[in-house]
């Protein structure tokens, strides 16, 4: 068909629901209820198709797979689609959520609701389309893209400070991406490409990889975000709806890991290395700083923000270890992340919609009447700090011992994350769903309904699933893993030698 | 058979936890109980045919994580060690199931307990079982996870949700340390797994690491990191602080986690990496050390406490101490020999405990039980039992065990080894003396538990200079059904038979356990019994020279023992005001033992307060004032005055704006004036 | 004394400043304005025709010549405006056309 | 000092002169007398460089249809002079100075004159000598073959001036009487002229 | 001597002839006709506007000189010539109901534009200064006057007087450098400048010279410190005029700035560069910055269209096939994100009343969806956010910027975008986020016609962006 393969249809395939919910006419709860369901059949269709995608793949291979390629710009800017083993789990991780979001947003959205679910099918169009672009203005095309819909869903669905946090979302990540969108360019004009696979054989001079780093650094640290740009996701997280959140911490954050990896570590390998002290410090201090400024937090929601905060501080960290374990390891906390803070940020959804408060202090004693929530609850918050056999645990033990090889100090700081973030996280779990039911507003409140259930079991399984077999993920990371080592450690290779020199 | 040893429990976990509120309490109980106890007949067969006969081997499961060089499987690794430890764990652990079924039985949520009781059990074995240092990290913190769960189990209790976060927390720190030393392990071996470590100790035996910009000697400093886990889970001094708060728990989680087993796993990574901390004489003394510290500091706590439980914690902790001592000095099998056994009388003892408080409808404070002998006699006799054993009274299972460290201390030779020495000694009195005050304050003397209003008379304590606040030391009354304490007959009961029979059991296992397996554990069947699961150098004699030491040494404890019940007798029995009269006399030494050398208030005041205070300050003055005044919110503020600024020039008057014309055109022309054509 | 090119533009360079000079120094009266215009143009046809003077060259006068002409009409619309704004706002004052800033 | 030169200053300092007064008188009507003066005198500058026909219409067009526009323009809009005087310094100094320096620099600029003479001898069109043709013949000649472009280019703009001023001044007055010949043309008598017989004594 | 009389070639500028014609018969048709109702000279002017239209497209590719060397036909001018016919047609459209409604229909107003049209199009094709200048003033006299069209209304003539009164200064100024230019160069043709002004040689006069063009140009294109009257012309005019502004000149406007800069004065490039450079980065941060202070939409536009050239500038500044690629690239985005724009503000009418406040475009989303969707979509290709084109035509700039190493400039230009999105930002929030008031008169179809054309391009520009690209780079080589 054109020649149009299955990621293009992965693209279009949430359009299509888009445009279908658009034709609906009226505001009547049957046309609402007709949006929803199309917007839950997209998703579905779309994860299903993903699932397609990752039977193709060939998870051994470290080159591109499914390419498709078509005339655009020009003809040194194309359209070009294809995934490795670094992007696959990423597609799947998008729209596996996706029916999450969809379900999350059932009942607790109540106007609007069909331009909600065209904004978040669009957005899930351009988080496919960064993960599976392969020219580099197209993937930043789909990274700005995505600022649209998330604009909208927070500015219109959020809560009180919406449009603070709205603005500062998009103006924040717009500021940061701007400079990568310079940088690519001078790539352009310096590889004669913007193609991917190309750029990821050429070889920058090293000057010149300083500065390209930089620009793109601006961005993808905004995006993860890393200490000190973090300050737009803790408002952006609260006032979002909870699919919102849901979204904004399981994919929008790994946008900038995933750039990191696409671009910053293998196409400027020098720079990467000459610059991996200044990650690590911002990412130990993000660990540590904003594990403490959960610890503080008075809203349910914007401790869990920080805490993404702190993760995204492993990612980092580990990906620019340089090492396997660093770099599977960070590729696999994204991928743990997505599910478990996607799961709390689901969970704090929850109770936000039986009381509209995100307030710690509202709550307490929940599991006096919701004793499956609070299981529920118990287990993301293990899966948040990383116990073994969750899926938390995996990444951040390989981030660490990554970080470990290539320099102690790093790892010793980042390890006292494992204390910080079981302070928190057990606080909070201790303030919200342990002790007595004594505030009147709780007396009524409702355990997990079925489709409440329903969304947390997948998402549960798989995050123990992946807590003892993380090997389906962790082996898509390998090859591209090893082509990527083979690319630093020339960069390496070239520095220790010149190191040798000025000896 | 070793899957059924280990999943059997989780089968277990899964059928109560997941279907509990379907089946109800009752079948939870038994599928759980039932499972544990299969699980705990095939453990023994196993650690008969590994201990006695040629059974030891490595079963691989699954893989788990494979990442570089990294390779990590689920496999049990079964030797001596590990069959002992899955003794020990499954038979505590069947027992503690039987028991709770009657300790428990007004509890509404009894599956979801039974449930917690077989997670532990199951990653507990995982721990014991793991043949990589990466599994029985998971083994460790899922004991860590059981262990919150089931401290705070009674969740409406704040006191209770505290214990249970601060025994999750602080066994952080020691994980913190574990963590790096896996890492460390990692870099030095390139691999986790024991078989990748322990041949090629000793080519590392001079290595050294950088760690944190110092070199050092490379297994030593792996040893310290790991012992740092080991710290805190063993609740060895300065990370013992959530051991006494974990008594929040319900009593036989105290006798299975807190005393038989989960807290004996430090003892048993230590044994288990004998290879490594062999080749590590500096980590070697600071295991000892730490543990005559622990030895000795646990002992003056537990001298003035008056809640049972936290008594018997203490004694536990003290004890863990010793087993700390032994591993410190090279005597692995005296350490992991008096973990063998301490595990029956602590866990008889706990359990004992909690018949009494059972029998006493939830009262803890033993100032205000007495004369209970009387009572509930089968109990009394148990507790007896225990605390002989406890005590080290001779050919009780302690006698063996804990004379055996004392003497390895001795004979060490070394400074740290002559600290632990003389530390083990003294605990060794205090344990006597505490122990059997405990024993005589609940059971002998008059009864002081009549007045069940007792918590409005504010000093009755006779020793009262001041003590805790009740309520955390009462266990809740919200079990509906519980509410005869007050309203019914308060006359102590004995327990009903399910509790009992495991007292007896436990019992048999106190009295026994010692004349029975010391040949094997630490003496002439060493070799055949252990077959290299503890590894000692060739330089390592020490199990040698225990049988050569002066003649007092043996029987130094003894007499410690004797002295510490003499003590105890003549101020419990003979002269009971001396002991309110001892802690008038000292009012400060009281105020400081009896508050644990204020380790929590010290805690709270280096790191828990610093560390909110710090987050406070990051959230408002960092992130909010710096972060986002000089970034987002200054930058916008910023904006808006230049647009004010932008927006006044435009005055609407055509002459400035004509003389904005002006001036571009004379600035342009200005500058090629001055900067001249080429 | 020759007189030459450079005196001409010389002129022309204060005609010109003067015109410039006139429009935003001006508070008066917005034809004074329209008048100094006049005065621009007539410094550039100055130069134009020095310049066509002494480059021998045509065409700086028939550009000048058009200038002339454009400068008409500029002057007949400029007028033209003017005579509108005046009906409306009853003023030709220069700080009276401030209905629109900001 | 030639006489050449002496024309020269004379109208160099009359034209600036009137220039400066034109910008500075108080009352429009003499500003645009100034003006008048200053076209004059330029274009005895016009004349002095040889272009006669340039000169000759400036004072024609400029000082017989412009200008006069403008006077026309000013005696029309009944502007209250004696208000329009205020603040007329306030900005001077800076406006002035930097009036001033761009003067300088212009002047300057024409001072640095030079031009490759290659240039000066080979201009598009050169103007042909005086005895040979007139500056207006060589004018036209040009202006309606080479320029005719820009000849139909002024046309139109010129037609947009008309257009321009029609559109924004014209105004169809409701109540003028307006002459309409063709109307006057089609009158008869008995159109026009109503003859009554009017009753005697009584009027109509 | 008789120059040899030589009928110069006619064809290239057909268009041109044929609208010059086509006014005169619209003028004599309205002068017979006088005013009636109805939309008779529109027609004719947009169907005149079509045909010429045609006649462009129509024109040969390669590059051809006419009339003496002072008319100039290429891909550039074709192409910014076919822009320029849409804007004003644009102008037209727009202007159908509105004229009516306010009272102001006028038969002259097709006439004004169609005038001002031929203008733009002569200072496209524009080859030597004069030709420059008479189409320039052509265009500029139009101008002057329909800003003044709504003659009763004292904002609308303030509006024509200001801008007369500056752009007779600015024209003063192009002559006076045009003046410079000729003494210095000996020459007025661009072809002679360019060959004269090359190597070390180049005196300070002709400098001088052009900085006087420069601002004149910048004047028309509104390029800061000479853009003051944009803000008031743009308020104060009848809303179809400042769209009709703000789409037409401006494409004329860069396309003379492109053809004197890149024809006439390659060889000082060096020294341009950096008028230009300075002027983008002024209209950049002025049009980003003062924007946000704006509460009238008009107003807002002025200051938007302000940045948008500073944008286009920057395409300028790069002086290389690549940057007058983007410059046209972004020209033509441009164009359609204005109209757009200006079609949703002549949208907003109850009544008699036209809204120009931003509060009054409050909960849009509720009351008018499809059109806050479309606006949305402008603003955020304003903003330049992809996938919208105003992305692809900032991508395009910035890359001309990147190419020629103006990296600084790049930088502050896609910095300022950023504050510059804060305001088009704020349009969506007030439209999304805020209480939603009465709704507005249904859309005339004229409007209705250009917001739905233009909201198609503007979404749709990425899916196939090749065609425009493609055309745009055509253009760019043919002035080099």
């Amino acid at each position: 068909m054109l020649g149009f393969g299955i990621l293009s249809g992965l693209l279009v395939l949430p359009l299509v629901g888009a445009a279908f919910i658009l034709t609906l006419r009226g505001d009547s709860e049957a046309a609402r209820s007709n949006a929803r369901w199309a917007a839950l059949a997209t998703t579905i269709a779309t994860f299903l198709l993903s699932l397609v995608a990752w039977a193709r793949f060939d998870i051994a291979s470290a080159s591109f797979q499914l390419v498709e390629s078509h005339s655009w710009l020009t003809e040194t800017i194309r359209f070009k689609l294809g995934v490795d083993g670094f992007s696959m789990p990423l597609v799947l991780l998008t729209t596996f959520l996706m029916p999450f979001c969809i379900l999350a947003s059932w009942d607790s959205i109540e106007n609007r609701v069909k331009e909600y679910f065209v904004a978040f099918l669009v957005l899930e169009t351009t988080m496919i389309g960064v993960f599976v672009a392969l020219d580099l203005v197209l993937f930043y095309l789909f990274f700005e893209a995505g600022l649209i819909p998330m604009f909208l869903i927070i500015g219109i669905w959020g809560g009180k400070r919406r449009i603070y946090a709205s603005f500062k979302f998009f103006l924040y990540t717009l500021l940061g991406s701007v400079l990568m969108l310079l940088a690519i360019m001078a790539m352009y004009w310096t590889a004669g490409t913007t193609d991917i696979p190309t750029l990821l054989t050429y070889k920058f001079a090293p000057n010149l990889q300083i500065w390209l780093w930089l620009a793109f650094f601006a961005s993808f640290a905004v995006k993860m975000p890393m200490w000190p740009v973090h300050t737009w996701l803790p408002d952006a997280h609260v006032e979002a709806p909870t699919a919102g959140s849901v979204i904004l911490a399981g994919v929008l954050l790994k946008m900038g890991g995933y750039g990191f990896i696409r671009v910053s570590l293998p196409m400027f390998p020098d720079a990467s290395l000459y610059f991996a002290p200044l990650v690590y410090a911002l990412s130990v201090i993000a660990i540590i700083y904003t594990s403490l400024v959960a610890l503080m937090q008075e809203d349910i929601k914007k401790l869990i923000a920080y805490s993404s905060v702190a993760h995204m501080g492993f990612v980092t960290m580990g990906l620019f270890s340089m090492n396997e374990q660093g770099i599977q390891g960070a590729m696999f906390t994204m991928i743990s992340h997505g599910l478990v803070s996607g799961a709390l940020f689901l969970s704090v959804g929850v109770i936000y919609d039986r009381m509209h408060t995100r307030e710690i202090k509202a709550y307490g004693g929940l599991v006096n009447r919701m004793p499956l929530y609070a299981v529920v609850f118990l287990i993301l918050t293990m899966a948040n700090v990383a116990l073994p056999g969750t899926s938390g645990f995996i990444g951040e033990f390989l981030t660490l011992m990554g970080a470990f090889r290539s320099n102690t100090w790093v790892a010793f700081f980042a390890a006292s994350g494992v204390i910080l973030s079981a302070a928190y996280a057990l606080w909070l779990y201790r303030r919200v769903v342990y002790g007595e039911l004594d505030k009147p507003a709780l007396q009524n409140i409702t355990d997990l309904n079925r489709r409440e259930i329903i969304t947390f079991a997948p998402l549960i399984l798989l995050i123990i699933y992946y807590g003892i077999q993380p090997g389906p993920i962790l082996d898509a990371f390998a090859a591209p893993t090893d082509a990527l080592m083979t690319s630093v450690q020339a960069a390496l290779a070239t520095v220790k030698t010149a190191a040798l020199a000025a000896n | 058979m070793y899957h059924a040893i280990v999943f059997l429990p989780l089968v277990g976990f899964l059928i109560a936890g997941i279907f509990g509120r379907l089946l109800g309490p009752r079948p939870s109980e038994i599928v759980t109980t039932a499972l544990l106890f299969v699980a705990a007949v095939l453990s023994w067969v196993s650690f008969i045919q590994v201990g006695f006969g040629d059974g030891a081997t490595r079963i691989q499961i699954a893989q788990w994580m494979s990442v570089g060089d990294l390779q990590v499987d689920w496999a049990f690794r079964i030797d001596t060690l590990t069959a002992m430890m899955l003794v020990v764990v499954n038979t505590v652990s069947a027992l503690v199931h039987l028991y709770s079924i009657g300790y428990m039985h007004e509890d509404p949520h009894r599956s979801r307990f039974f449930a917690y009781l077989s997670l532990f059990t199951f990653t507990m074995l995982m721990l014991v079982t793991a043949d990589n240092l990466v599994q029985m990290f998971f083994g460790w913190e899922g004991v860590g996870l059981a262990s919150y769960l089931l401290i705070g189990f009674w969740y409406q209790k704040d006191s209770a949700n505290a214990a249970a976060m601060k025994a999750f927390i602080v066994n952080r720190v020691g994980d913190f340390g574990f963590l790096l030393g896996i890492f460390t392990v990692f870099v030095l071996f390139n691999g986790v797994t024991f078989d990748a470590i322990f041949p090629r100790v000793s080519e590392f035996a001079n290595a050294r690491f950088m760690f944190l910009g110092i070199e050092w000697h490379a297994l030593t400093i792996a040893c310290l990191l790991l012992f740092m886990g080991a710290m805190g889970k063993s609740a060895q001094f300065l990370l013992h602080t959530w051991l006494p708060d974990a008594m929040e728990g319900p009593t036989p989680v105290s006798a299975l986690i807190h005393a038989a087993t989960m807290v004996t796993a430090g003892v048993f990574m230590v044994a288990r990496l004998s290879p490594l901390f062999e080749y590590a004489p500096s980590a070697l003394a600071v295991v000892t050390v730490i543990g005559g510290i622990t030895a000795f500091f646990a002992a003056t706590v537990g001298l003035v406490q008056n809640d049972i439980k936290r008594v018997i914690a203490y004694s536990t902790c003290s004890q863990l101490g010793y087993m700390f001592v032994g591993l410190g000095v090279g005597a692995y099998g005296a350490g992991v020999f008096h973990l063998f056994t301490h595990a029956f009388f602590k866990a008889l003892l706990f359990l004992g405990a909690g018949s009494v408080i059972h029998a006493m409808h939830h009262e803890q404070d033993i100032r205000h039980m007495g004369a209970l002998r009387r009572y509930i006699p089968l109990t009394t006799a148990m507790m007896a039992i225990g605390t002989l054993a406890l005590t080290g009274f001779p050919f009780t299972a302690g006698y063996y065990s804990k004379d055996a460290i004392i003497e390895a201390a001795y004979a060490a030779h070394s400074s740290a080894g002559s600290f632990a020495f003389l530390a083990t000694v003294v605990a060794a009195f205090m344990t006597s003396f505490y122990s059997w005050r405990l024993f005589f304050l609940t059971f002998e003397g008059t009864a002081r538990w009549g007045h069940h209003d007792h918590h409005a008379h504010a000093p009755h304590s006779h020793e009262g200079v001041e003590h805790d606040d009740h309520n955390r030391d009462v266990e809740p009354a919200s079990h509906a059904q519980h509410d005869h304490g007050h309203h019914g007959d308060h006359t102590p009961h004995e327990s009903p038979l399910v509790m009992l029979i495991p007292l007896i059991v436990l019992a048999t296992g106190a009295v026994i356990a010692g004349i029975v397996f010391h040949g094997a554990f630490i003496g002439e069947g060493y070799q055949e019994f252990w077959k290299g699961a503890l590894y000692t150098r060739p330089d390592n004699h020490i199990l040698e020279e225990m049988h050569h030491l002066p003649g007092w040494v043996p029987l130094l404890p003894t007499i410690m023992m004797v002295l510490g019940f003499v003590l105890a007798w003549y101020m419990y029995i003979i002269d009971n005001k001396q002991p309110a009269k001892l802690a008038a006399d000292h009012p400060i030494l009281y105020r400081f033992l009896l508050n644990k050398w204020y380790f929590d208030e010290l805690y709270d005041a280096i790191f828990v307060r610093p560390a909110m205070a710090i987050g406070r300050f990051f959230w408002r003055t960092g992130d909010q004032k710096i972060i986002d005044g000089l970034g987002p919110d200054g930058i916008s503020a910023r904006v808006l005055d230049v647009t004010r600024g932008v927006v006044r020039v435009q005055t609407g008057y055509v002459y400035h704006y004509a003389f904005a014309m002006l001036i571009g055109v004379a600035a342009l022309v200005t500058f090629y004036l001055f900067r001249g054509a080429h | 004394m020759v007189i030459g090119l450079g005196h001409y533009l010389t002129v022309a360079a204060v005609l010109f400043t003067l015109g410039v000079f006139g429009i935003f120094i001006n508070r008066k009266n917005v034809i004074v304005i329209l008048m100094s215009v006049e005065l621009i143009l007539l410094a550039v046809n100055i130069n134009m025709v020095a310049f066509s003077t002494h480059l021998n060259d045509i065409v700086g006068q028939v550009f000048a010549m058009l200038i002339l002409t454009v400068a008409a009409a500029e002057a007949a619309i400029g007028l033209a405006i003017l005579v509108v704004f005046f009906r409306n706002r009853g003023s030709i004052a220069v700080e009276d056309i401030n209905r629109l800033r900001g | 000092m030639t006489v050449t030169a002496a024309f020269f200053y004379l109208f160099a300092t009359i034209t600036i002169a009137s220039g400066f007064m034109v910008i500075a008188s108080r009352n429009p009507v003499q500003s645009v007398l100034f003006l008048i003066l200053a076209f004059v005198n330029a274009a005895g500058l016009f004349l002095m460089m040889g272009a006669e026909f340039l000169a000759m219409i400036l004072v024609i067009v400029y000082v017989g249809a412009v200008a006069v526009l403008f006077l026309f323009v000013v005696m029309m809009l009944d502007v209250d002079f004696a208000a329009l005087r205020q603040g007329f310094l306030q900005y001077l100094p800076i406006g002035g100075l930097i009036g001033v320096i761009l003067l300088l620099e212009l002047i300057l600029v024409v001072g640095t004159y030079t031009i490759d003479p290659g240039l000066v001898r080979s201009p598009a069109v050169p103007i042909p000598a005086a005895d040979v043709m007139t500056n207006t013949e060589a004018l036209g000649q040009v202006l309606y073959t080479r320029y005719f472009y820009f000849f139909q280019a002024a046309g139109l703009i010129l037609l947009v001036a008309m257009i321009g001023a029609i559109v924004l001044t014209l105004r169809e007055r409701v109540g003028v009487r307006r002459q309409d010949i063709s109307k006057q043309n089609a009158r008869t008598q008995e159109t026009a002229v109503e003859v009554r017989k009017v009753p005697f004594r009584q009027g109509i | 001597m008789n120059p040899a009389l030589t009928i110069p070639a006619f064809g290239p500028m057909l268009p041109e002839i044929l609208m010059a014609a086509g006014v005169l018969v619209m003028v004599l048709f309205g002068a017979f006709r006088g005013e009636r109702p109805g939309y008779g000279m529109n027609i004719i002017a947009l169907a005149l506007l079509a045909v010429t239209f045609l006649a462009v497209l129509m024109l040969p590719s390669e590059r051809v000189e006419t009339m003496a060397g002072s008319f100039v036909v290429d891909d550039f001018a074709k192409f910014m010539k076919a822009l320029t016919l849409l804007g004003s047609a644009g102008g037209v459209i727009l202007s159908l109901d509105y004229m009516r409604r306010e009272g102001i229909s006028r038969f002259e107003y097709p006439i004004l534009i169609v005038l001002s049209t031929i203008g733009m199009m002569m200072v496209i094709s524009a080859n030597d200064l004069i030709a420059l200048y008479l189409g320039l003033e052509l265009l500029s006299l139009s101008s002057y006057v329909i800003a003044a069209f709504d003659r009763d209304n004292v904002r609308s003539t303030e509006a024509g007087l200001k801008y007369f009164v500056l752009g007779a200064l600015s024209s003063g100024m192009l002559l006076y450098g045009a003046s410079l230019i000729y003494g210095f160069t000996g020459s007025v043709s661009f072809p002679t400048i360019a060959s004269v002004l090359t190597g070390t040689t180049v005196g300070i006069g002709a400098i001088v010279g052009l900085v006087f063009v420069a601002a004149g140009i910048a004047f028309k294109i509104s390029a800061v410190p000479f853009h003051m009257w944009t803000p008031d012309v743009y308020e104060g005019s009848p809303t179809p005029v400042t769209a009709f502004f703000a789409a037409a000149p401006k494409m004329a406007g860069m396309a003379m700035a492109t053809r004197v800069f890149i024809d006439a004065f390659p060889g000082i490039l060096v020294q341009w560069q950096q008028i230009i450079v300075f002027i983008s980065i002024a209209s950049m941060a002025l049009g980003s910055f003062a924007a946000i202070g704006q509460r009238n939409l008009k107003r807002l536009m002025a200051y938007s269209s302000i940045g948008n050239v500073g944008y286009a500038l920057i395409g300028l500044a790069a002086g290389t096939p690549a940057g007058v690629q983007g410059v046209a690239i972004y020209m033509a985005i441009y164009l359609a994100m204005t109209l757009g724009s200006f079609a949703i503000i002549l949208a907003m009418r109850r009544g008699n009343v036209m809204y120009e406040s931003i509060d009054d475009l409050s909960g849009l989303a509720r009351t008018h969806p499809a059109l806050a969707f479309c606006l949305a979509m402008m603003m955020f290709s304003l903003a330049g956010i992809p996938p919208l084109a105003g992305f692809f035509a900032k991508f395009y700039v910035f890359a001309a910027a990147i190419e020629a190493n103006l990296v600084a400039l790049a930088v502050i230009g896609v910095v300022t975008s950023v504050v510059g999105a804060y305001y088009y930002l704020r349009i969506v929030k007030v439209m999304y986020f805020d209480a939603p008031g009465e709704r507005y008169d249904a859309m005339p179809f004229g409007v209705k016609f250009v917001l739905a054309v233009s909201s198609v391009f503007v979404v749709l520009f990425g899916i196939v962006p090749a065609p425009l690209v493609a055309a745009a780079g055509a253009a760019a080589r043919s002035l080099f």
